[in-house]
C-alpha cells in the first residue's frame, strides 16, 4: 500500500476517532461526574447518606466495568437507535462508547472527590452553606486538578475502546488497524497507525498533565 | 451570648459508645473572650462543634445571640435553612486553617458573601476592607500555599469575620504555629474584640493563651467544666486548679530548715501596695523570695510568691496575720514542701 | 507440551486429532461428528472453537493444531501467498451462499438512488459480497481485485450506493437502519431470517469457489486420522446434520 | 436452549474464565507491581532517581493502554507461542491478557506506592536502613490494602478483557456471551451468562472490599 | 559527642535557593541534653537533619560519636553502607510519630532491629524490655492507631532506643501532644538521659520544654547560631535573648509616676539572699514589686524582677549601687518601661 493510498484513510479514521471519542467523552464527562459525586455523597457518613441509593449506583457501575464490550453494544442497539435514530455508523457507535466510559469515569471521580480534604466541608457547613455549596464551592474545584487527570485517563481508554467501533461501522484508527494491518495482512500500514495512536495518546498525556499541574495551586 | 444549658454529647461507634460531653452549662457574656482549657479528650472540641451544631448534642439546649439552635430543624450532615442561616451570624477560625487551595486569598475571604448571595461588588469591597484589617491586603492574588502558617491563619480570621458575625469560634487556632506568630494572632483577636465588640470563644492548651487574651476560662475535665469564671476572680479563688495551672510554682525553692515558708497570692490592688517591704520594714525581718510570678493579666496586678519567714511557724503567727489584714491570701508550706 | 508434540509428522495414530474451528457453523458440525459418529470410526477427537480468522491457519503450520476448518479456498490460497505458510486443502464440506436482504424493497433494481447498503468489514466476507453485488451487475469493481475486495475497489456505482461496513454478526441487527444489508447464512438465520425465502439476492451453489475446505499443513493430507474426518465429513448422516439443522443457510458442498 | 444444553457449557466457560483470569492476575501481579514500585522509586525525588529509565517505562506503560487488544494480541503472537508453546487455547490467551493488564495495575501500583507518609521512608532512612529495607519494610506493607483494592479493579478488568479471549480459542463466559448470544442470537442464553458474570464480578468485588478493610490498621 | 562544623546547607529549587544554615559550630557533650529553639525558618530542622545525614551539608564537617559523618560516601537518597552503619547508633523521634500503621507496637520497636539483622528471639525480647522502659509493656500488640497522642510518641522513643543509640536526635517531638502528655515525655527523655547516660539533642519551640530538661541550649536565627551554652551560664549572661526568652518580663507592670523602676536579674546564690527585704530595712523604703518570675532550673534558683522604687533615679543612686554591690545585674527602665 503506497502513502497515496492510506492517506485518505488515515484521514477519515483520524476524524472519525476524534468525533467519536469527543462526543462520548464529553456524555461521560456529563453523565460520569454528578454519577462520581453521588457515590460519594450517598456512602455511609456522606452529606446525602442514602444506603439503598449508594448500593445501586455502585452495583450498576460495577456491572458496567465487567461486561464484554459487544455484549454491551449489542444490548443498548434500541436504546442507540433511539437516542441517535441509528445502530450503526459513528454517531451510534458514540452512545456503547460513553456508556462504557461512564462507570470508569464514574469510579475515577469518586476517587478524587474523597480525596478533598473534610475540614473543607466543615468550613462551608460552619459558614451556613447547603450540600449543593458545598459540591459546587469546595468538592469540584478542590478535585480539579484530579478530575482532569481522571478525564486523561478516561479519554486514552475511549481511543482503545473506539477501535470496536468498527463493529457498528463507526470507522477510525483502530479499526482501521484491524480490518488492514490485522485481517488484510497490511502490516506496514498497520505500523503507521499505532504511531499515530500512541502519538495521539502521548500528546493527549502530555496536555492533560500540564493542565492538571496548571490548574493544581495545593 | 452564647449559653449551653445541661449539654450532653455521646458518640456511638462500632467500637461502643464514648461520652464526650456529660451536662455542660457555658455562659458566656457579650464582648467577652472566652477560654475553654483542658486535657487532650475532655471534650473541648465537642462543646466548641455543639455551638455551632456542627456536632448535634445528645441532649440539652445550644443559645447563640438569642437563638436556640438546639430547637432548628435538621441533621449534622444537613442543616435546615433557619440553622443556616444562624450559622452565618458565627464565623469559625480552625487550628489547620481549611483554606480552599484552588482559591486565592481574597476568593476564600469572599466565600461565606458568595454563600449569603451578594453580589461581585460587594464582596469584593468587604473581602478588601477585611484583608486590610488583618493586615495582608497585598496578598490578596496569593495562593494559600504561597504564605507562611501565621498568613495562612489570617486569612482563615478573615474568613470568619466576612459575614460580619457577632460571635467567633476558635479550635485551636494557633496550635500550630509558633510563639512568635501565635502572639500575633492573639493581638489581632484581642483588637477584633475591642474593636468590633466580637464575643470569642476559644479553646487553647496553651496557658499563654489564656493569659494574654482572655477575660474568663473554663477548665473542662472529663467531659464537664469543673472551673469557670473571670480570669481575676479564679486566680483569687482558694485552690483553683486554673490559677494552679496559669501560674505553675512547682519548681519554685523549698527554704531552709528553722523556717517557715507560705505562698502568698494577690490581684489587683493589694499588689500596688509593697507588702514585702513593708513587712520586712514593720517587723524588722528578712524575707526571702523563694519563687514569684507576678504578672499583669487584663490590666490588674496577678500573681502568687512564695515567701521563706525566719524562725517557726509560731514565730510568725503575727506577720501572717498582718499580710492576710492586708487582703491577701496566704497558705502556710509544711516542711516537705505541701500546703499545709 | 502436548500440543507441540502432536506436531511431528509420523504423529501416532491414537493421539487426539485437534482441529481449530469457527463456532459457527465449523465447530457445530465437528461437534456433531465427535459426539456421534467419531468413536465408531476410532477417531479420537479435539475441537477448538476459535473466532479469529487470522489465528487459525498459523495455529495449523506452527503445529498448535492438526487441521483447520473455518475458509474457503480464495482465502487459503490468499493467505499462503501473503504470509508464505503451506497449508493445503483437504476437502470441501460446506458452503454458507450470502444473500442482500432488505426490509424496504422487493428486488435489488428497486433500490433507490443514494440507498444505504451494508456489508461485512472481515477479509473473508466483505469481497464476496461485493462480488456478488459486482456478479448481479448492481455495481462494477476493479480489475483484478481478488477476494479481498473492499468498498474503496468500486469502480463503477451507477445507483450510487452507500456502503456501510459492519461486523458480519452485526448485520441483522442493522437491517432495519439500511436499505439492505449483505447477509452470511448463519448470521441470517440465526436473526431469523431464512436465506430460500427472505433473501432478495443469493449466492449460487454450482461452481461456487467459497465452499469451506477442510485444511492441513502441507504434508499431513495423508495422515489416517485426517483421512478418516475428511469421509465422516462426507457422510449421509453429515450430509443430514447441515440440511436439518441450517435449514439452507449452510449447504452441504459435497 | 434448554438449561440442560446449557449447563455443561457454562461449567466449561467458568473454568476457563477462572483459569485465565487467575493466571493472567498472578502475571500481572508478579510484574505489574515491581514496574509500578520501580516507576515510584525512579521519578524525580525518588530513592533511585532516574529520569530514561522513569520515562521509558512510563511511556511503555501509557502506550500499552491504548493500542487495541488485538492488536496486542496478534503483535505478541511470537511470544506467546515461545511462552506456552501454544498461539491458541486458554493457555496463549492469558499472555496477551496479562500484558494488556499490567500497565494497568503498575498505574494503579503507582498510585498507591505514593500514597505513603514520606515520613515513614524518612524514619527507616533514620535508622540505617537501605532502600530494599524501606520498599520491603514500609512501602510495600503499609499500601497493602490499597494495593488489594487495584488488584481486585485489576481483575474486574480482566474479567471483562477475557471476553476478547475466543480469539485466539481461549472460550471463557465473555466468549461463551459474544459467540451464542451475540453470533447466534441466543438471548435468553446470553442474559444467564451475564447474570454469571455479575455474580463474580460482585462477589469478587465484596471479598476485595473485605479483604482490604481486614489488612487496614491505619 | 556532636560537632559541627562551619556548617552551610543550600537548598536549591525551582524558585531559587535559600540558604538555611550559615556557618554552624554546635558542640554537644556527651550525656547532655541540648536544646535549640528559635523562630520559624531559622534552620533548626535543618541543622538537626543535617546531623545524621537526611539532609546533606553544602559545606562543613559533622562529627557524630568519632565518625565524621559527611566523609562518609553516599547521597541523600542513598545512603552509603558505613554511613547506614553510622545512622544506626543514632536514634531519631519525629514530632508525627512516624509509626507503621501495619505494624503493632512490638513490630515496630522491632523495626530497626530487623534493619540491623538481629534474629527474632533477641529482637522480641528487646522490644520488651524498651516497652516496658517506656510504660507501654501492655500496649505491645495493638496497634498504633489504638494509641493516644503521648503512647504514640513514648514508642517512638522506645524505637529510637532499639538499636542502643548513644545520640537521640528529636525534631519538635512533643510540638503535638498536649502539655501533661508533653511533661510525661520530657520526663522520659530526661530518665533516659540520666540512666543511660544518652546524649540528646533536641529542636522545640516551646521555652518549658527547655527550662525543664536542658542542660544546655542554642538560639538560632537566620541560619546562625546566636547565642550557646550551659542553661545557667546563658541566664547569667547580660542582654541574653535567650534569657529573656525563657523569663518573659513583657506583661509586667510599669510603675507609676514618680518613681524608678529596676530590672533585678540574679541566678543561683544570691537570690539565697533577702535583697529586697534587706534593701527596705536598710534604707527603709517601700519596694513595689512590679513583676517576677523566680524559678529553680538545673537546682539553682534564677529569676528576675521588676521593682519600684519611690522617688526619682537621682534619690536611688545609692539602694542600686547597694544591689549591685550584692552581684546583682540591676537595669534602670526609662519612663515608658524600656531599658535605658
Ligand atoms: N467523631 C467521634 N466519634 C467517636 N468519639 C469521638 C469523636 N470525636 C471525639 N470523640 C471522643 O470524645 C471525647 C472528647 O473528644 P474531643 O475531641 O472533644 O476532646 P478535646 O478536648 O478537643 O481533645 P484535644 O485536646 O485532643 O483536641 C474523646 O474521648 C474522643 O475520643
Ligand atoms: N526541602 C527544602 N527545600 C527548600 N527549602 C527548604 C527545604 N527545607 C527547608 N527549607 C527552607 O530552609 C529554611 C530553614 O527551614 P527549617 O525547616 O530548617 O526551619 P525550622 O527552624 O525547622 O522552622 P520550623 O520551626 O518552622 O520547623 C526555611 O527558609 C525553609 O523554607
Ligand atoms: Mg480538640
Ligand atoms: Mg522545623
Amino acid at each position: 500500500m503506497t502513502w497515496d493510498e492510506m492517506q485518505p484513510l488515515l484521514q477519515d479514521a483520524t476524524v472519525e476517532t476524534l468525533q467519536m471519542v469527543g462526543i462520548a467523552t464529553l456524555v461521560t464527562l456529563l453523565v460520569g461526574l454528578p454519577l462520581g459525586v453521588l457515590l460519594v455523597l450517598t456512602d455511609k457518613g456522606g452529606l446525602l447518606q442514602n444506603r439503598p441509593v449508594n448500593k445501586v449506583v455502585g452495583a450498576i457501575v460495577n456491572v458496567g466495568r465487567s461486561l464484554p464490550f459487544v455484549i454491551l453494544l449489542v444490548a443498548l442497539i434500541p436504546f442507540t437507535r433511539w437516542v441517535v435514530g441509528t445502530s450503526i455508523g459513528w454517531q451510534a457507535a458514540t452512545v456503547p462508547l460513553a456508556i462504557g466510559a461512564i462507570p470508569f469515569y464514574a469510579r475515577l471521580v469518586e476517587t478524587a472527590v474523597r480525596g478533598v480534604d473534610g475540614g473543607l466541608v466543615e468550613a462551608v457547613h460552619a459558614m451556613g452553606g447547603s450540600t449543593w455549596a458545598v459540591v459546587r464551592k469546595v468538592l469540584l474545584p478542590e478535585s480539579l486538578p484530579a478530575l482532569l487527570s481522571a478525564l486523561t485517563t478516561t479519554v486514552i481508554a475511549l481511543i482503545g475502546y473506539s477501535a470496536t467501533a468498527g463493529t457498528v461501522g463507526g470507522g477510525g484508527l483502530g479499526n482501521l488497524a484491524i480490518t488492514y494491518g490485522y485481517m488484510r495482512f497490511e502490516t506496514g500500514f498497520m505500523v503507521v497507525i499505532v504511531i499515530e495512536l500512541v502519538l495521539l495518546v502521548t500528546l493527549l498525556q502530555l496536555v492533560g498533565d500540564f493542565l492538571s499541574k496548571r490548574l493544581d495551586h495545593s | 451570648m452564647i449559653t449551653t444549658k445541661d449539654l450532653t454529647k455521646v458518640y456511638t461507634s462500632r467500637g461502643g459508645r464514648t461520652t464526650a460531653l456529660r451536662g455542660v452549662d457555658l455562659h458566656v457574656r457579650e464582648g467577652e473572650v472566652y477560654g475553654v482549657v483542658g486535657t487532650s479528650g475532655a471534650g473541648k472540641s465537642t462543646l466548641i462543634r455543639c455551638v455551632n451544631m456542627l456536632e448535634r448534642p445528645s441532649s440539652g439546649t445550644v443559645t447563640v445571640d438569642g437563638v436556640e439552635l438546639t430547637a432548628l430543624p435538621g441533621t449534622e450532615q444537613r442543616a435546615g435553612r433557619e440553622l443556616r442561616a444562624a450559622r452565618q451570624r458565627i464565623g469559625m477560625v480552625f487550628q489547620h486553617f481549611n483554606l480552599l487551595a484552588s482559591r486565592t486569598v481574597q476568593q476564600n475571604v469572599e466565600l461565606p458573601l458568595e454563600i449569603r448571595g451578594l453580589d461581585r461588588t460587594a464582596r469584593r469591597r468587604r473581602a478588601g476592607e477585611l484583608l486590610e484589617l488583618v493586615g495582608l491586603a497585598d496578598k490578596a492574588q496569593s495562593y494559600p500555599k504561597q504564605l507562611s502558617g501565621g498568613q495562612k491563619q489570617r486569612v482563615g480570621i478573615a474568613r470568619a469575620l466576612a459575614g460580619d458575625p457577632r460571635v467567633l469560634l476558635s479550635d485551636e487556632a494557633t496550635s500550630a504555629l509558633d510563639p512568635q506568630t501565635t502572639r500575633s494572632i492573639l493581638q489581632l483577636l484581642r483588637r477584633l474584640n475591642q474593636e468590633l465588640g466580637l464575643t470569642v470563644l476559644l479553646i487553647t492548651h496553651e496557658m499563654d493563651v489564656i493569659k494574654s487574651v482572655c477575660d474568663s476560662a473554663a477548665l473542662m475535665r472529663e467531659g464537664r467544666i469543673v472551673e469557670a469564671g473571670p480570669l481575676t476572680e479564679l486566680i483569687a479563688t482558694d485552690g483553683s486548679a486554673l490559677a494552679r495551672e496559669l501560674f505553675p510554682l512547682s519548681e519554685f525553692g523549698a527554704g531552709h530548715g528553722g523556717s517557715t515558708v507560705v505562698e502568698v497570692t494577690f490581684q489587683g490592688d493589694s499588689s500596688g501596695r509593697p507588702f514585702i517591704s513593708q513587712l520586712a520594714r514593720t517587723y524588722q525581718i528578712d524575707l526571702n523570695i523563694l519563687g514569684a510570678a507576678v504578672e499583669t493579666i487584663g490590666g490588674r496586678q496577678v500573681g502568687r510568691m512564695r515567701v521563706e519567714l525566719p524562725g517557726s511557724h509560731q514565730d510568725n503567727v503575727v506577720p501572717i496575720g498582718y499580710l492576710r489584714e492586708q487582703g491577701l491570701q496566704v497558705d502556710v508550706l509544711t516542711e516537705n514542701g505541701t500546703l499545709a | 507440551s502436548s500440543s507441540s508434540s502432536s506436531s511431528s509428522s509420523t504423529s501416532s495414530a491414537d493421539k487426539p486429532l485437534v482441529v481449530v474451528a469457527s463456532p459457527t457453523p465449523h465447530a457445530q458440525i465437528l461437534n456433531y461428528i465427535k459426539d456421534n459418529l467419531a468413536a465408531k470410526a476410532g477417531l479420537k477427537l479435539t475441537v477448538k472453537e476459535v473466532t479469529d480468522y487470522t489465528l487459525q491457519n498459523p495455529a495449523v503450520q506452527d503445529g498448535s493444531a492438526d487441521a483447520n476448518y473455518f475458509q474457503h479456498l480464495p482465502y487459503l490460497t490468499d493467505f499462503n501467498k501473503t504470509h508464505g505458510t503451506s497449508v493445503v486443502p483437504v476437502e470441501n464440506v460446506h458452503l454458507e451462499p450470502l444473500g442482500v436482504y432488505s426490509k424496504k424493497v422487493k428486488q435489488v433494481a428497486d433500490l433507490a438512488s443514494g440507498a444505504s447498503v451494508a456489508v461485512p468489514n472481515d477479509a473473508t466476507n466483505e469481497g464476496r459480497a461485493l462480488k456478488l453485488l459486482a456478479d448481479n451487475q448492481v455495481i462494477t469493481l476493479k480489475d483484478g481485485v481478488g477476494t479481498g475486495a473492499t468498498v474503496r475497489d468500486v469502480t463503477g456505482n451507477p445507483k450510487n450506493l452507500k456502503f456501510k461496513e459492519l461486523d458480519a454478526a452485526q448485520l441483522p441487527r442493522a437491517l432495519s437502519d439500511v436499505d439492505a444489508a449483505v447477509i452470511n447464512g448463519n448470521n441470517a438465520l440465526g436473526a431469523g431470517l431464512k436465506p430460500a425465502s427472505d433473501a432478495i439476492l443469493l449466492e449460487k451453489a454450482d461452481g461456487n469457489p467459497y465452499a469451506n475446505v477442510l485444511a492441513v499443513k502441507k504434508g499431513k493430507e495423508n495422515d489416517p486420522r485426517v483421512q478418516k474426518l475428511a469421509q465422516l465429513l462426507h457422510s449421509d448422516e453429515v450430509k443430514k446434520y447441515i440440511n436439518d439443522t441450517f435449514q439452507g443457510s449452510v449447504i452441504p458442498a459435497f
